[in-house]
């Protein structure tokens, strides 16, 4: 089982539940979960199948840039977060 | 020139026409080039005569020159801090004179230096006093035809002393919120002043001649108070404007801080401190 | 506007002729008539020394000058600091000391700083800030820069 | 690698080449002038491009007429907005990983229908010479319909405030958007609000009631400009085929392709982008501005193009950071542990959405521990330049607004200011407010190693000339990034490496890549030749930004020197007849480990590479995980002119955890050049603007960046807690320097004259009201 966080503004879906465990092996498989317990879920997660690009998904501490892909393990601590890697990823590009 | 009227400007140091030029600041037909011409060169000092100094003479000549170190330290405290090195090597005081700008960086210096200004035509030559030079921001009182010479300095007096100050937010490059230039002659037992003149940038449309402060501080014993409150009097002549380099208030505020602190050194000058 | 006048002049100890406008710049004709490119431009107003120059022993903006102006003067760019097969001590120095990051101010420091020391071999930090108070640098803090000079002072001795 | 002990007992690789400070390899070409920038590229038969600009705040364009400049001998071409490809307003993602809204990006690259700030672009012209088109830019008639602008942030969160645009899409998710329009359908109203977000750990309205002492006060920051010495400048070919080349610097040649070729709608393979020598960018240089002008100019004047900036359009035409307002409050107990904290940003986004609110948010906490936090964020348009990148995007702002509260309370409670952020400080387990704990951060050994500087401990030294001293301390966060790299590396006959990788380097990079593979291969930096690959001879690299390159590029290039590695093993295994697995490498040696123990040096393996089988060429591309963040903790003592307002820093330190320094002396410089950055930021560095929306200050003379005569020698003391995630253990370094010297420095000038200074500039105007507003009095 990992621990799902929801983000903030996302708990207006869960009627304020802020984290959940839930029993997945990937992300794609959380976010399945995650829609079936609170309808609409994926729809500000997901566009056309994919993580929203402004999204990243934090496990463990560690952003993955795996996205839907990305493993979870038992125990692991699962956010969403948005895109704040370097490069050109982020609607901001983040300097030097 | 003469032909172009108003459609010609002189060319000195170039460090701020071509600027204005470039940002289509006014319309003109003729650029002429005034530093090769031998009189606008030359840096002359006579002890009877005072010193001379061609309107195309660049300021690192100005304060580099002995003479000037050792008779008017006060033109030396104004040329060096126009611009950085490479301004200083081709700007002029001719033509921050010329270019009349309510801050200009010279100018209350050799109006309170007394400095006149030698301009000539096909009339000949005629002498303006710097104060009423500029007669507006960023007009001077050359009519058309006429070029401006040098700028004439009487010798300096016994017992006198002069000190040039600005300020502004950096500590180089950087244009005045408000500059002071004061002169001052004390009495034989360096106590008393005998004659000053004290001269504001950027706090109105030209720079200013300080009548009141100056006439006040004549008679005067050399004070902390004395020269407090010929400051106070010379902020009264202040009329800045607010703009994006400073505000009314502040402006008069530092007249009253820079005339202070310039009188303060032109008294240690003076003394020989 | 557009006649093209023909200039003689020295640049980097090579006479050069060229043709340009009565509007154009030095810097202008350096770097799009001669393809000098090494001298920047900043700001093409005064305000940056990335233009940098030696005319006739003094530095200037070459932004600042007319090309005209230059007729029978002489010119050092950045191109004409190292010699044949070494560097100036100030190159070597900036090398050393790390002090340039992105490099587009550091030719007009250099030249800034050459004319500096052929003038005066033994100047202090503040001198070295006060003369290159008219070159600015948005990478560095001038710390480094400021030690290079320092450092190309003492190995010039 | 050997591991050895340092004298804490913490591990450390005994490395030959990382930690070094080798000569940088494209040093000598930037000493001799040599080197070749945006606008040194000069073609045969070129042209040169000019931009119109707006003379207008807001305005509807009804319509362009530039038949007059057309009919100007030499003129090749005039654009406008008709001449690019119609774009989407629609969020989309570019691919690749760039969300810029293409929509939003080709108006900012060409104004369509509405100019939305002064200084935005409305049409281009090629000519022969630079002065003629300036010239015909003259001749193109714009007829504008004046509007109604709106400047400040707050006035344009108003409801009837100037509307930018009429169907801007709200957004209200965490995560940050591009910005979009809504469907034509949706009658919702407008607004000015792109975004609005809101983090929130725990319960802070509980919290607070628990704090014996809470301080909360509103800061204002005005747009400041990246400062990048060199003008944007782009050189394009176009040829028949539909092919072309575009010559520019920037911090990402795959950005300005993939945008290019977005706004001209034309398959990014169809543009070569080979990068030049970058002058400075800072964030600054990460969208493309005069890249698709210069390509549609070149396209149909059939000739080569330059289109350049001066420096007044750099200011008015290209984006600074944010202006912003923000409202924080944090509550302590007693003994100084926070125990809730809150706080409200409103960013200006300028004319499009994308402000750095949400990584501002992200940042302003988490130097400290706090289980109850609550942060929102507004992203609003205003009619100022649309904002890019500067330097750790957003962060500065709201650290400068907490670090000032900091310190207020550390004062209030009489805790030394660095004991409290000790106190407070975050670690290796502490909870950000967006949900994720951190890994193994230095923050608190950056603390220690302060507490125990000279800088710290010795006295300020006494008020001269009426002056008054003080000091002041402040702590900075940045994130660090990653993204996609790729380096390969050719191994040449004569022992040395040709390295190509995908990063522009703005200030070292390149030495720390040849770094990178000199280490894992035994060489000296000077062994390996390093160089930026244009978009055709290198695989996607993402921008040089968010401080990744020394983490991805270096990450990549380690990775292709060990598949040199690799490669070289198996080669020397196959001339002595031998197992690979009985061949190792060592400080450049390849040894047998058993049996005859032969050995070849790398340098002579690479002298037979020919006659064994062929070249060797190692490669990598990578995209990794495992970034550590960057933790920053400044001391600066300031010297106040009370009679002036002036201020001037007379010493400053910082302290920065920096995982591994691979070149200390760029470390340093990247350290040195962000306080000197974040002193003008405090001092004097903003845009002021007439009541029209015209840029004031738009030079280098009036928007007042420190000059040498400004700053004090900034002493960078580097701390090094290397970051697991990474081969080198390197986390990032030059974004979290900028974070800490507004507050350091308010915080000093408290300390001086006694007044909390809560709106940047700190200017001299701005600290005389302020103590004239102390002592009661109008003028002082």
């Amino acid at each position: 089982m990992a621990r799902v966080f929801i983000p903030t503004m996302l708990q207006s879906l869960t009627s304020g539940v802020k984290d959940l465990w839930i029993d997945a092996r990937n992300i794609e498989e959380v976010v399945g979960i995650l829609e079936k317990q609170f309808p609409g879920m994926s729809d500000r997660l997901l566009v056309e199948g994919n993580l929203v690009s402004t999204v990243v998904v934090s496990v463990d501490g560690q952003v993955s840039r795996l996205g839907l892909l990305e493993r979870v393990q038992d125990e692991s601590e699962v956010h969403f977060v948005p895109n704040m890697g370097g490069g050109c990823n982020g609607s901001h590009p983040l300097p030097e | 020139m003469d032909s172009y009227g108003s459609k010609a400007k002189a060319l000195a140091g170039g460090t701020d026409i071509l600027v204005q030029l470039r940002g289509n600041r006014f319309d003109i037909e003729m650029l002429v080039d005034v530093k090769s011409i031998p009189e606008l060169n030359e840096l002359s000092y006579t002890v009877s005569e005072g010193l001379s100094v061609g309107a195309a003479v660049p300021c690192i000549r100005i304060y580099e020159d002995s003479v000037v170190q050792q008779s008017y330290p006060c033109l030396v405290d104004a040329a060096f801090l126009i611009g950085g090195i490479q301004i200083q090597s081709r700007a002029t005081i001719g033509g921050n004179l010329c270019n009349a700008s309510p801050s200009g960086d010279t100018i209350p210096a050799l109006i309170a230096l007394e400095a006149e200004a030698v301009v000539f035509s096909k009339r000949g030559y005629r002498s303006i006093p710097v104060e009423d030079f500029c007669v507006g921001p960023g007009q001077n009182g050359l009519q058309d035809g006429e070029l401006l010479v040098s700028i004439k300095f009487p010798p300096p007096k016994l017992y006198s002393g002069a000190h040039f100050l600005r300020f502004i937010p950096r500590n180089e490059m950087d244009i005045a919120v408000a500059n002071v230039g004061v002169a001052l002659t004390l009495d034989s037992k360096k106590q008393t002043v005998e004659s000053a003149r004290i001269a504001l940038g950027a706090v109105g449309p030209t720079p200013l001649l300080a009548t009141k402060a100056s006439e006040f501080l004549v008679g005067k014993e050399i004070s902390d108070d004395s020269l407090y409150e010929t400051a106070e009097i010379a902020k009264q002549i202040a009329s800045p404007i607010t703009d994006m380099r400073g505000t009314i208030n502040q402006r008069i505020h530092l007249v009253g801080v820079l005339t202070r602190r310039a009188l303060q050194k032109a008294v240690e000058r003076a003394k020989g401190v | 506007m557009n006649e093209k006048i023909h200039v003689k002049t020295k640049i980097n100890d090579n006479d050069v002729e060229f043709l340009c406008e009565a509007r154009q710049s030095l810097l202008e004709v350096l770097r799009d008539v001669l393809d000098m490119t090494g001298t920047k431009e900043g700001c093409n107003d005064g305000n940056c020394g990335a233009c940098t120059v030696i005319l006739d022993g003094q530095i200037v903006d070459s932004c600042l000058v007319l090309a005209v102006e230059v007729s029978g003067k002489t010119i050092t760019t950045i191109e004409g600091i190292a010699g044949v097969d070494k560097l100036h001590p100030i190159q070597q120095a900036f090398l050393e000391q790390a002090a340039l990051q992105c490099g587009i101010c550091t030719p007009g420091f250099i030249v800034a700083s050459k004319a500096l020391l052929d003038r005066e071999p033994n100047v202090s930090e503040g001198r070295i800030r006060h003369w290159l108070a008219g070159n600015l640098c948005r990478c560095t803090g001038y710390d480094k820069i400021v030690r290079a000079v320092m450092a190309a002072q003492e190995n010039t001795k | 690698m050997t591991i050895k002990l340092d004298d804490k007992g913490i591990s450390k690789p005994n490395y030959k080449v990382i930690g070094t400070r080798p000569i940088r390899h494209d040093g000598l070409e930037k000493v001799t002038g040599q080197a070749r920038y945006s606008a040194d590229i000069n073609l045969p038969g070129m042209l040169y491009g000019k931009v119109l600009r707006s003379p207008h705040a807001h305005a509807r364009i009804r319509g362009i007429n530039a038949g007059k400049a057309l009919a100007l001998k030499g003129v090749f071409a005039v654009i406008t907005s008709a001449d690019f490809s119609i774009q989407s307003d629609k969020v989309i993602d570019l691919g690749e990983g760039a969300m810029t809204n293409p929509g939003f990006l080709s108006q900012n690259v060409m104004a369509k229908e509405k100019v939305l700030y002064k200084g935005h672009a409305v049409a281009a012209v090629a000519a022969e010479s630079l002065h003629l088109a300036e010239e015909a830019l003259a001749l193109i008639d714009v007829d504008y319909e004046v509007m109604n602008p709106v400047f400040d942030v707050r006035e344009a969160m108003k409801p009837g405030a100037p509307l930018l645009h009429d169907r801007l899409y709200h957004s209200s998710t965490p995560f940050m958007r591009p910005g979009g329009l809504k469907d034509d359908d949706d009658g919702s109203p407008g607004s000015n609000i792109a975004s609005h977000f809101v983090f929130e750990l725990g319960n802070p309205e509980n919290a607070f009631n628990e704090a014996d002492i809470i301080v909360e006060r509103e800061f204002q920051t005005k747009p400041v400009h990246q400062g990048y010495i060199e003008p944007h400048a782009a050189t394009a070919t176009w040829n028949r085929d539909g092919k072309a080349t575009l010559w520019c610097s920037s911090q990402g040649q795959f950005t300005m392709r993939d945008q290019s070729a977005a706004l001209l709608g034309i398959p990014a393979s169809n543009i070569r982008v080979i990068p030049l020598e970058i002058g400075g960018g800072f964030g600054g240089k990460t969208l493309v501005y005069l890249e698709p002008i210069a390509l549609l100019l070149a396209k149909k004047a059939g000739r080569s193009v330059k289109v350049t900036m001066s420096r007044k359009e750099v200011f008015e035409g290209t984006g600074p950071t944010s202006g912003s307002f923000m409202r924080v409050k944090i509550g302590a107990n007693n003994d100084g542990k926070f125990v809730a904290a809150e706080g409200v940003l409103a960013y200006e986004a300028g004319a499009f959405p994308g402000s750095p609110v949400n990584p501002g948010v992200q940042c302003m906490f988490a130097s400290y521990d706090l289980k109850d936090v609550r942060v929102e964020g507004y992203d609003v348009v205003v009619n100022k330049q649309k904002v890019a990148a500067y330097r750790a995007p957003g962060s500065p702002g709201s650290c400068f607004a907490v670090e000032t509260i900091v310190d207020e309370l550390a004062e209030k409670l009489n805790i030394d200011p660095l004991e409290i952020r000790r106190k407070n400080g975050a670690k290796e387990g502490t909870r950000r407010v967006s949900g994720p704990v951190f890994g193994k951060i230095g923050y608190l050994e950056t603390i220690e190693t302060a507490k125990a500087h000279p800088h710290y401990i010795e006295p300020i030294g006494n008020n001269l000339d009426g002056k008054l001293r003080g000091r002041g301390v402040a702590s900075g966060f940045w994130f660090n990034g990653s993204g996609p790299a790729c380096a390969t590396a050719n191994v040449n006959s004569d022992g040395t490496v040709s390295l190509i990788e995908g990063s522009p380097d703005i200030g070292g990079t390149r030495a720390m890549a040849a770094m990178s593979v000199a280490e894992v291969l035994g060489l000296s930096a000077q062994d390996v030749h390093p160089s930026v690959g244009d978009t055709d001879s290198i695989g996607y690299t993402s921008n040089t930004g968010g401080s990744s390159v020394a983490f991805k590029t270096g990450w990549a290039c380690y990775e292709a020197a060990q598949d040199i590695k690799r490669q070289c093993i198996d080669r020397a295994a196959e001339i002595w007849g031998v197992d690979p697995g009985q061949v190792e490498m060592h400080e450049g040696v390849l040894n047998e480990k058993s049996g005859a123990r032969r050995q070849i040096t790398f340098k002579e393996l690479a002298s037979v590479l020919l006659s064994t089988g062929g070249p060797v060429v190692g490669k990598a591309t990578v995209d990794p995980a495992g970034v550590g963040g960057a933790f920053a903790l400044h001391i600066a003592d300031v010297e106040v002119d009370p009679q002036t307002g002036k201020v001037d820093v007379i010493r400053y330190t910082a302290f920065q955890d920096v995982g591994r320094a691979v070149h200390p002396s760029y470390v340093e410089g990247q350290i040195q050049g962000g306080v000197a950055q974040g002193i003008g930021w405090a001092l004097n560095e903003e845009y002021v603007f007439s009541e029209d929306g015209t840029m004031l200050n738009s030079s280098f003379l009036d928007y007042r960046m420190p000059t040498s005569l400004d700053l004090p020698m900034i002493e960078a003391v580097i701390v090094e807690v290397p970051n697991p995630g990474h081969p080198f253990g390197v986390r990032g370094v030059g974004e979290v320097p900028i974070v800490p010297p507004m507050a350091a420095i308010a915080n000093a000038v408290y300390d001086a004259i006694g007044v909390r200074i809560s709106r940047l500039p700190i200017n001299p105007a701005t600290v005389l009201e302020a103590i004239w507003a102390k002592e009661g009095s109008g003028q002082g």
